[in-house]
């Protein structure tokens, strides 16, 4: 039996595996210590974090759909001095890479936490939400337009030297304009997808099942159409594209490998199993030891590269 | 420490009254780590429909056999699945989670005041309180049926109510609560129920500077404080935000959350 | 008991109860006949229809996905000669209306199938597919851009006196713009969703599933996205929206209706269950029962106008 | 005619070999009408995850008793579904569904060729045309055990292959087929199996001028030929383009679709 080299380069990142957590999924990367330890995997994502703490959407903030999970969580988060004071340094302890999701309502914003995160010595990389679809400011008008998610990456670029990654919304009429862009704009890799736009209506009370009306749907219901995304930008770009959307399992996973995928990452898949990443690993793993497969790189985009 | 155990055992499942069940099943390391108020966490099918874990309160363990019983009503498609499993048939569950009832107290006069299926985690919680205090249940439901299971997991001193008369008082549990409380003065209350329960509980409780606990649902997600999504607001004792049911809950003082 | 009134107009068309077929999932009308008539429902929509017969895309064209379906039919019809002459006659015997789908290349195309099937007194009303995801050249492109589809919609107009009915694109950045577009181009009613753009890789065979790589995602999956579109779509637009994505169940038309649909298709639904039209019609009549509502358009888009 | 039974009362279920099940369920109107090489539509869950019903052939039917039994293999989340189903339960069904076997032939010598769970067709086929016509069936498996429902449902005369001998002649039903024409000229043949080897039938049949009517698969939607889901590629004998295998089929003469 072989043993395939698991490992990836995210622009500039050495994961020694391609599986991540996605960010708003694994809270600050205590929550799932019980079931496993993060060092089993690729690296970690962490929470979306603006400049000040934001206290988020009312409640209810979760619907579930068919095979899919609607959030409107709406950036809970602590504020960036409070993340570097008070969650960052429990992250030393890990000997994964740490990846920071930031979020704000302008660029200054994005800026700020850049530059504030930059300072910390666990931060090993930035991913850039320009695509949260929960929030009424920002977020979503910067991941909606090529220019505007251009001028974001561009000016974060300036205010920091860790790797970006821009986390690009579906909402969109052509995702390769998008994902152009931002590569263009100075992006080191894609991570792709965020949630798709959706909403539940209650037909007893007759009015929408989230406080916030419209929420983020996530889980395998969306995973063809992220599979498609990566499909499309992966043969576009030049920089690394991280897949998500819907992955449970390792099959999930080799899926978005195949469409060209460098890396991927879990979100709702862990609250259904909580030791998901791991076993995704496992599996990555046990099938390139069964296919005879060197190298996990060399699965990423065998699907359009051997056709 | 939390545990998941894709493959529990089913020990047991017995319907008690119209879509009311009790389910016993084998985890020897979730009976033995459970708190009263801890909640398993349950995958009702292989697939993806219905996609989420469904949140049940523990109601009753035995920690020799490694038994953990859920006594739970269905209203929706993830019950109706779990309510199709027989003994022998595995379950994956995960537990136990959250923050369970505060036990640290003893040689007092307690009152439990439990609605529907919201008695379910009363039932574990009278469990361990029974030795070392002196207990008063108030248990309502729709009708006797509703109620049946609690003669078969508890012993505790009930007072009972129901919307039908068909067994104890003829109404809500809460005018039994205003009755006692009229004659006698007790150190803490525990309470579980529809909302509108505990809000007329709490009511009643802070008129008569009685400390309460209550356990509250919220749809959950992750149901380990991962997702932030089983969010309820804070109460008067903290800053404006939420609190995470499945994780600072989904017991709270009184006061920790806004219930009125 | 009230006996609510159930029938709706859609730009025109007269509809005894606000249920429809989704265009391509229901042939031309014969082959549910044993399962229901077809007198049952509101209206009778039918499949794609272009100028010269087509064969559509090689197999396989099907891929089962969580909640969801991926087609990739690719518009296979016989050309609109042969629908008016061999399968529109058989639609005679109907008492509800029938509104054919119609689709091409160009803008000639749409205007040609326009204009022949307004030559049949079968025909009462025309829905301009925009938005199918399965074929290479036109289709999607029109169905992308507000100008191109304001386009498609001014030369049809001018081409028939028939209601026109344009079915939007799910994959676009505003869909509302996209509305308001064909609006202003002089569309009698929108349809939406049509399928969202997605696909599926076998990892045995490290090959797209489908022959066609990509395709259209339809049912229970995509029903969050569709519920929101006509939700933001009806609040922007005058004329009618016929909402679709996903429906399986009265529960689900309602959804839609209070989101601000006046009419609801199915398609999908009638895989899983061949009565799921008539079943559904008469869930929502049973809904209006028990709650008192006079007229089902009284619940048109109470979501957001009782809000 | 075709029916839609949400509410089909499962009578029986055997498991006859590894992943392999007898399913029987009453069905009296499917039982009446149904042709040899017509398939029934399955709903296996009420969930939406598995979204699509599941086409499997009529293996047999019992008209008195008005039951239809089927013969399947569990190959994944669908079929593992049907398996859990007990004597009681009640399964959504739609049929019978497509066209089926030409069955106009009598006084005839007709060979049957299946291949694994492709026989089971050919049983109901048997069935029908056992009382005026010679036949012979030559069905093959990977082992003894993949063949034992055979017995059980048909007393026609057999030749059985195996991959491991474990049974009849090991090799390929191909093999046996081959063999038996060099002594006779049957009028007809029929198939069921792997595409492999209908292929390798449709050689040796066209080789000797013997008509074959075969039963494909294809992954289904509908079922009854509303999607254009299910095609498959025309033969030699038509235009162009693709016939649906719900619909046009899933029997077809050998020349009418591409199977080389
Ligand atoms: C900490 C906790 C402990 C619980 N303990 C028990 C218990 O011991 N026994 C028991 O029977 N139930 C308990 N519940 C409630 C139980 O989780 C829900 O009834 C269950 O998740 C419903 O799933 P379903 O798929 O059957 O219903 P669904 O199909 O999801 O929903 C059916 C209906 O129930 C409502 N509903 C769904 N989830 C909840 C919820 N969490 N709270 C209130 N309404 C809901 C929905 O809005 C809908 O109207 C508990 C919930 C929590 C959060
Ligand atoms: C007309 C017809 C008659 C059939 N009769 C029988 C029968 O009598 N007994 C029986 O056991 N099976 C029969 N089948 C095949 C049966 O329909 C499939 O095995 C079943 O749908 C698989 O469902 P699943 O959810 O278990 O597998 P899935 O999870 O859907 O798929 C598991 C694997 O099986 C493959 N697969 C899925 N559907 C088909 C298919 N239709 N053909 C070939 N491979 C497929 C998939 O690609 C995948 O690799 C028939 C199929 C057709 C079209
Ligand atoms: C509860 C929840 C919270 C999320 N929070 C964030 C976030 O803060 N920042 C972000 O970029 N994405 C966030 N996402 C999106 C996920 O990272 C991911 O892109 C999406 O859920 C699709 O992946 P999945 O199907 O594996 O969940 C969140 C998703 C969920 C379900
Ligand atoms: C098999 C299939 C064929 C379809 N063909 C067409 C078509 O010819 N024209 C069209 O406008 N939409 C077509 N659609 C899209 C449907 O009409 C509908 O918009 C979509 O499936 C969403 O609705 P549903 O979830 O109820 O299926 C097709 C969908 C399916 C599944
Ligand atoms: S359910 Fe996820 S934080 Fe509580
Ligand atoms: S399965 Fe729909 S046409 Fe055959």
């Amino acid at each position: 039996m072989i043993k395939p080299d698991m490992s990836v380069d995210i622009g500039g990142i050495r994961m020694q595996n391609p599986v991540m957590t996605a960010s708003g999924t694994f809270g600050f990367g205590e929550v799932y210590e019980d079931f496993f330890s993060a060092d089993e995997l690729g690296a970690l994502v962490v929470k979306g974090v603006t400049p000040e703490a934001r206290i988020g959407n009312p409640p209810s903030r979760l619907v579930e759909t068919p095979a899919g999970l609607l959030n409107a969580i709406g950036l809970e988060n602590p504020g960036v001095e409070a993340v570097l004071k008070d969650y960052l340094p429990h992250l030393k302890g890990y000997s994964v890479p740490v990846i920071v999701n930031i979020a704000g309502n302008t660029i200054e914003d994005y800026c700020l936490v850049a530059e504030r995160l930059s300072s910390s010595e666990v931060v090993k990389g930035l991913e850039i939400n320009i695509s949260c679809p929960n929030v009424k400011a920002g977020g979503m008008a910067f991941g909606s337009h090529p220019d505007m998610a251009a001028q974001v990456v561009r000016a974060v670029r300036k205010n920091t030297k860790l790797p970006l990654i821009v986390k690009l919304s579906p909402n969109v009429t052509s995702i390769v304009e998008m994902a152009l862009a931002v590569e263009e704009a100075g992006a080191d890799a894609i991570s792709l997808i965020n949630t798709l736009l959706g909403m539940a209506i209650d037909i007893e009370t007759r009015r929408p099942r989230l406080a916030n009306i419209v929420g983020g749907l996530s889980g395998p219901a969306v995973k063809p159409v992220a599979v498609r995304m990566v499909w499309q930008v992966a043969q576009h770009v030049k920089i690394p594209v991280i897949g998500l959307g819907g992955i449970i399992t390792a099959e999930d996973a080799l899926e978005f490998i195949m469409a060209g995928a460098t890396a991927v990452a879990i979100g709702t898949g862990q609250f259904l199993n909580p030791r998901c990443c791991p076993d995704v690993v496992k599996g990555i793993f046990e099938y390139c030891q069964n296919n005879n497969i060197k190298r996990i790189g060399d699965l990423t985009g065998i699907a359009w590269k051997e056709a | 420490m939390k545990y998941h155990i894709p493959q529990a055992l089913v020990t047991g499942q017995e319907k008690k009254a119209e879509s009311t069940y009790l389910l016993s099943f084998h985890a020897p390391e979730i009976a033995k780590d459970a708190q009263p108020g801890q909640f398993v966490h349950i995958k009702t099918i292989e697939a993806y429909d219905p996609l989420l874990r469904r949140p049940i309160s523990i109601c009753y363990v035995d920690r020799e056999k490694g038994l953990v019983v859920l006594w739970y009503q269905v209203v929706g498609k993830g019950t109706k699945l779990l309510s199709s499993l027989k003994t022998g048939d595995s379950i994956d569950v995960i537990g136990p989670l959250g923050r369970g009832f505060d036990t640290a107290i003893s040689g007092e006069k307690i009152y439990l005041i439990g609605g529907g299926i919201g008695i379910a985690p009363l039932i574990f919680l009278a469990q361990s309180l029974k030795e070392e205090n002196n207990i008063t249940a108030f248990f309502g439901g729709k009708n006797k049926e509703q109620l049946l299971p609690v003669n078969q997991l508890t012993s505790i001193n009930c007072e009972l109510a129901t919307e039908d008369g068909s067994i104890g008082h003829q109404g809500f549990v809460t005018d039994l609560l205003l009755r006692r409380l009229a004659l006698e003065k007790p150190a803490r209350a525990y309470a579980c129920g529809p909302n509108g329960m505990l809000e007329q509980t709490a009511l009643i409780t802070r008129k008569h500077n009685l400390p309460l606990q209550v356990s509250l649902e919220s749809v959950m997600a992750c149901g380990v404080g991962a997702c932030l999504g089983c969010t309820c607001e804070k109460g008067s004792s903290g800053e404006e935000g939420w609190v995470k049911v499945c994780k600072e809950g989904p017991v709270f003082w009184e006061d920790e959350v806004k219930l009125l």
